[in-house]
């Protein structure tokens, strides 16, 4: 059935994320947008973020496995999957800032930012939240004869939440096309994953509901990137979900600024030298001859993205008081 | 007008929605087992049974709605709501807000409540309040056949979600259904009964606790007026309020619990608009600040009655001002 | 730690259930029982109930199988556990019709029935509501150092719900003594099994939390008791959650009055021909010279208890209309 | 006396009581690492951290709580006790009456909210009246340092379940908390300023507006009495309905939404028990039917502010009657 034609999701370009030096690029613009913003946020009245610096190879890797008519569900750890997707930093800062160009007029802020027209719908802070959506738009996919899939990033803690094992049940029991992908980075805010559960792997609880999953290491971009297309490709091919694990490490604290002080420092330290950005880096030199110079290259346009985001942002407006009444209802 | 139940006359409300719109569909426990002639017509895409997971059901229908299919579930008994609290109050009401705009959420999620079935509290327990206490959503709570019809249909075209109460004691009450579209429209109480004395307000069961309660009143040469809110939010203050300064007198009824529900909103409200008018006090006649018990006796007893509410009109008739 | 001794629980009587002949017969008493509620809520003002006709062997196999010690947490379809567990069917039956000599007063009527001093606590009709409140229970049993675990029973259906993956976590990290019993009885209220997962088996979603199961023929009562005893036993020496899982089947409708017409009736004919109480007979009479004129003995010692129990039942007041307002705070 | 944050005062409590009854304790996420003084002086069996999930950490809370123990929890946020409705409204709040009063369930639920700090409605949402209007609960929620204090230790010593709401914005604002024992009863209001030609209610954060817009009022020759509830239920009905007796003027102030929340249930009692001192309408100034946004110039546009507390105030006063 789809006799109606509901708009279409998304109606913006989505920009391809093809070769080695794009990936890196990509997960350059990120680390480059979360470092300003806890920058900001350290130093003036720009609020703080969650962010994902150390966790840029999990957004990249799979934004660039997605095609344009796939849907996402994020949370609040967003701006790598909206940035990989291609956002607008200068919209995305804007929205942090709680300005009236922000991708929600300001009304969300950092923790829920969805941009609709790039198919990033319903972002949600409430850890869970995407979980519990997620079903009911790849349902939609099914059922308006919609051609992409549903891609729904959740954190390692939103796999403690019930709604999480309600989602995959009834994902596998309606068939629905989805990429559950879950980011493990063993922090749960203030809580070191190991504390809140038995056993390593998230992917293991997939089984049980006759969903087939993965674990990859999360922080090798291209690696993410492969284990993200053949999950794709069989979602595409049988209609089911799959669930794709990332093994990965929050290198920051949970909400800018955060001392860290309840951090191990040899284990964060331990995953620093794993770095997803050097490590593709390094990968790049050794194997296409990238040069310094090529590397500065690419951080300068970065930056230079940066700061005209920034610069955007700051200069954006605040909303007109009378917003605070709009958008509550149809 | 054929008279039916409250069951048939959303039978058909479903029915001829479905009809009328491919978008709309049905989901929850035991929704295709219950009406199999709806998954006759419509397809089991369309009509859908679902794992025991309120949360879930009510989440796919947030995240459906947002994305081009307009969902009704069954969330069956509204204590159950509270395992769908996450998904109706922080996505489907505050999504839209949170986003600048971005998603409308049409959707409909039924329940039932209300004493009737001797099934205790965590069956039984009249939670509207606090759906309207929680922004972003409609609420509408209908107390005859032809409105549950009518709201249910309104509800199912709205943008917006809704949440649409089903009182158990009136679920098989027959009462007379138009013939054809019969809309009744959100954000519209309706007077029950005109009179100029008194004002009863309520929604649901006790609006016939109401009515009876206003032919006793007749009895002695009162006149009360009778008012079924039918929505709960939007509420139709211009209605109440014209109503409480025409008679300057007001009860609120309703079998919810008196602290923070709905009677204490409309209460509020004619203490602050209608103030100039008002003879007397304004009263509640409501259901106890204790759970719904299960005891059929003691569950009845939880429900306002005629006499409470006859003689609350009575006390504010005779008050002197 | 354990300087507060709180109020000792269970403080009645438990009864054992020793004997092949005193599983045939708790599991006779509890269908005389849900029989003759069955009848009398076809007939007249009594309230409907839920009964467990065809599941009387998962009742009484592991509740024989516990101490009087331990606690237990049941649901809307309770009336084994409390049977087995030596609750009075008088008292019972005055609380399923509401009436003041019933266990809660008649407030509870038949769907949250708890008797603490059988150490039957927090009964809650809310589908997985034991399940949330399991854990708690095994705290405290943990922490005030009281010897006795806790046995939890819900349905296939309850474990769709979260919170099943909220309590199984909870358990395994905390190391809380807890059986989780499944009674698998194909049915959610009017909905199949089959409909709401993919695969068979509850017991296969213990694992990923490491936690130990078992799936048990549950129409076999000394099948149940002897995993139900291998299962405490392992409770009782490691301290950690089990989960039982026993294939039932729920032979009746889901409420009384039910017509079941949307039951497969070759199913339920295949499941009636395993019934428990026949295949106890059976075996009886085949192992231990158990003759027909032993199982009439047996038959009308329960019935007369039956007869005796709806009698008092019958018999007592309605509670004062003063109690509608007691009971709300302590 | 010491001059100590909210966040102290609560940490005192909490030291307090968990030294005074080893049957207290305390989970929740983060709560071990939050607190690792606590962790300290009482071990890792009393103060624990939890798996991310409400649901359980709400439902162990109440099982441990009927069976011995006196468990405080922190849920964090309000918005997410939407996760954990079942298990404080059917469980916490239903089951001993439904058990015809075999249980008592001593536990404290702690959870955030209120603007400040610019994070939208997903972390800020004033749902204190859904609690007030479930049965079996008690809800408190103070404005000062002393009283979380108070407050907190005689939640953790009741034997009901009690939700405790810390408004945001009030939590690292210093406040002379006394020393000793220092309990500060539920269910009592205080007079925060004495006054005789209106009374202001409220509670929490917009205690400090009503106590600035006094201060305002009196420039203008107006007295105006402050009450702040403390505990929104039980509800000191006697203080507040002295009050409006004696000023006959009332205005209720709190910065949830205005539908249904707990000025409406105060504007009702007045308006029903007081209404023959009344002199003018019972107002209401509360925050909007919407949900609170992020950016930080229209969270602070949602909460009620001094000058419309006062002009609400003073248009009473000026009313002719
Ligand atoms: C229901 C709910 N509980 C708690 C929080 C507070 N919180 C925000 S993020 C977070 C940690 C989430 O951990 P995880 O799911 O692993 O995602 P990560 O932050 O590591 O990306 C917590 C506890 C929340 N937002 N929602
Ligand atoms: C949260 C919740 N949802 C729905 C119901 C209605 N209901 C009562 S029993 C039941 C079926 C439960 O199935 P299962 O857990 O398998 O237990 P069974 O009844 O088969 O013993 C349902 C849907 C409920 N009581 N609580
Ligand atoms: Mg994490
Ligand atoms: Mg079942």
């Amino acid at each position: 059935m789809s006799p109606f034609s509901s708009p279409a999701l998304p109606s913006a370009a989505v920009p391809s994320i093809e070769h080695p030096e794009d990936l890196l690029e990509a997960m350059l613009l990120i680390r480059a947008y979360e470092l300003r913003l806890s920058e900001l946020s350290a130093q003036s009245g720009t609020p703080g973020t969650c962010t994902a610096v150390g966790q840029e190879a999990a957004a990249v890797g799979v934004l660039s496995a997605l095609r344009a008519e796939d849907l996402i569900l994020t949370n609040h750890r967003s701006a790598g999957h909206l940035l990989a997707r291609g956002a607008d930093p200068g919209r995305m800062m804007a929205e942090v800032m709680g300005r009236r160009d922000g991708y929600c007029k300001g009304k969300s802020g950092s923790l829920h930012i969805s941009v609709r027209e790039l198919g990033v719908v319903l972002t949600s802070t409430i850890v869970g939240g995407e979980l519990s959506l997620a079903t009911g738009v790849a349902l939609s996919q099914t059922l308006l004869g919609r051609p992409g899939i549903v891609a729904c990033f959740f954190g390692d803690g939103a796999a403690g939440e019930g709604i999480f094992h309600e989602s995959l049940n009834l994902a596998a029991v309606w068939k629905l096309p989805i990429l559950y992908v879950c980011e493990n980075n063993e922090w749960q805010a203030f809580v070191h994953r190991r504390e809140t559960m038995v056993g390593e792997r998230i992917a293991d609880r997939a089984a049980p509901y006759g969903i087939a999953s993965a674990t990859v290491d999360g922080n090798d971009v291209e690696a993410v990137r492969d284990a993200a297309r053949s999950a794709t490709a069989a979602i595409r091919d049988n209609g089911r979900p799959f669930l794709l694990e990332l093994a990965t490490y929050r290198q920051r604290g949970h909400f800018e600024p955060d001392d860290q002080t309840y951090v191990d420092a040899a284990e964060l330290a331990a995953w620093k030298a794993r770095d997803p950005i050097e490590r593709m880096k390094a990968r790049l030199a050794a194997k296409d001859g990238f040069t310094t110079g090529d590397f500065a290259g690419l951080q300068a346009r970065v930056a230079a993205r940066i700061d005209a985001a920034a610069a955007f942002a700051q200069a954006s407006p605040w909303p007109d008081p009378a917003e605070l009444l709009t958008d509550v209802y149809a | 007008m054929p008279t039916i139940t409250v069951y048939d006359a959303m039978a058909q409300a479903l029915a001829e929605e479905m009809r009328r719109d491919a978008r709309v569909l049905m989901f929850g426990e035991g929704v295709a087992t219950k009406r199999p002639e709806l998954v006759g017509e419509f397809g089991s895409a369309r009509i859908r049974n679902t794992p025991l997971a309120e949360g879930i059901i009510a989440g796919t229908a947030v995240g459906a709605a947002a994305t081009g299919l307009r969902p009704i579930v069954d969330l069956l008994f509204a204590p159950f709501l509270c395992y769908a609290m996450d998904e109706l109050v922080n996505s489907a009401g505050k999504l839209r807000y949170l986003s600048g705009g971005q998603f409308e959420f049409p959707l409909v999620a039924i329940s039932m409540t209300g004493a009737g079935w001797a099934v205790g509290s965590q069956h039984n327990h009249n939670v509207e309040a606090w759906f309207a206490h929680a922004p972003g959503l409609k609420v509408v709570m209908p107390s005859n056949a032809a409105d549950y019809k009518g709201l249910l249909k309104s509800a199912i075209r709205d943008d917006n979600p809704v949440l649409f109460f089903v009182d158990i004691g009136l679920l098989y009450q027959p009462g007379e259904v138009p013939g054809g579209e019969s809309l009744v429209p959100l954000g519209r109480a309706a007077i029950a009964r005109p009179g100029h004395d008194v004002t009863l307000v309520s929604y649901a069961k006790t609006v016939a606790v109401c009515l009876q309660a206003a032919e006793a009143l007749a009895a002695t040469g009162i006149a009360a007026e009778v008012i079924d809110l039918r929505t709960i939010k939007p509420l139709d203050e211009a209605t109440v309020l014209a109503s409480a300064r025409r008679t300057g007198r007001v009860v609120v009824v309703h079998e919810a619990s008196r602290t923070c529900g709905v009677g204490a909103e409309v209460a509020a409200l004619v203490a602050e608009q209608a103030f100039d008018h008002l003879k007397a006090p304004v009263r509640r006649v409501t259901g106890p600040d204790v759970p719904p018990p299960a005891s059929y006796p003691l569950e009845q007893a939880f429900v306002p009655g005629v006499d409470a509410v006859a003689a609350a009109a009575k006390a504010l008739v005779r008050k002197p001002h």
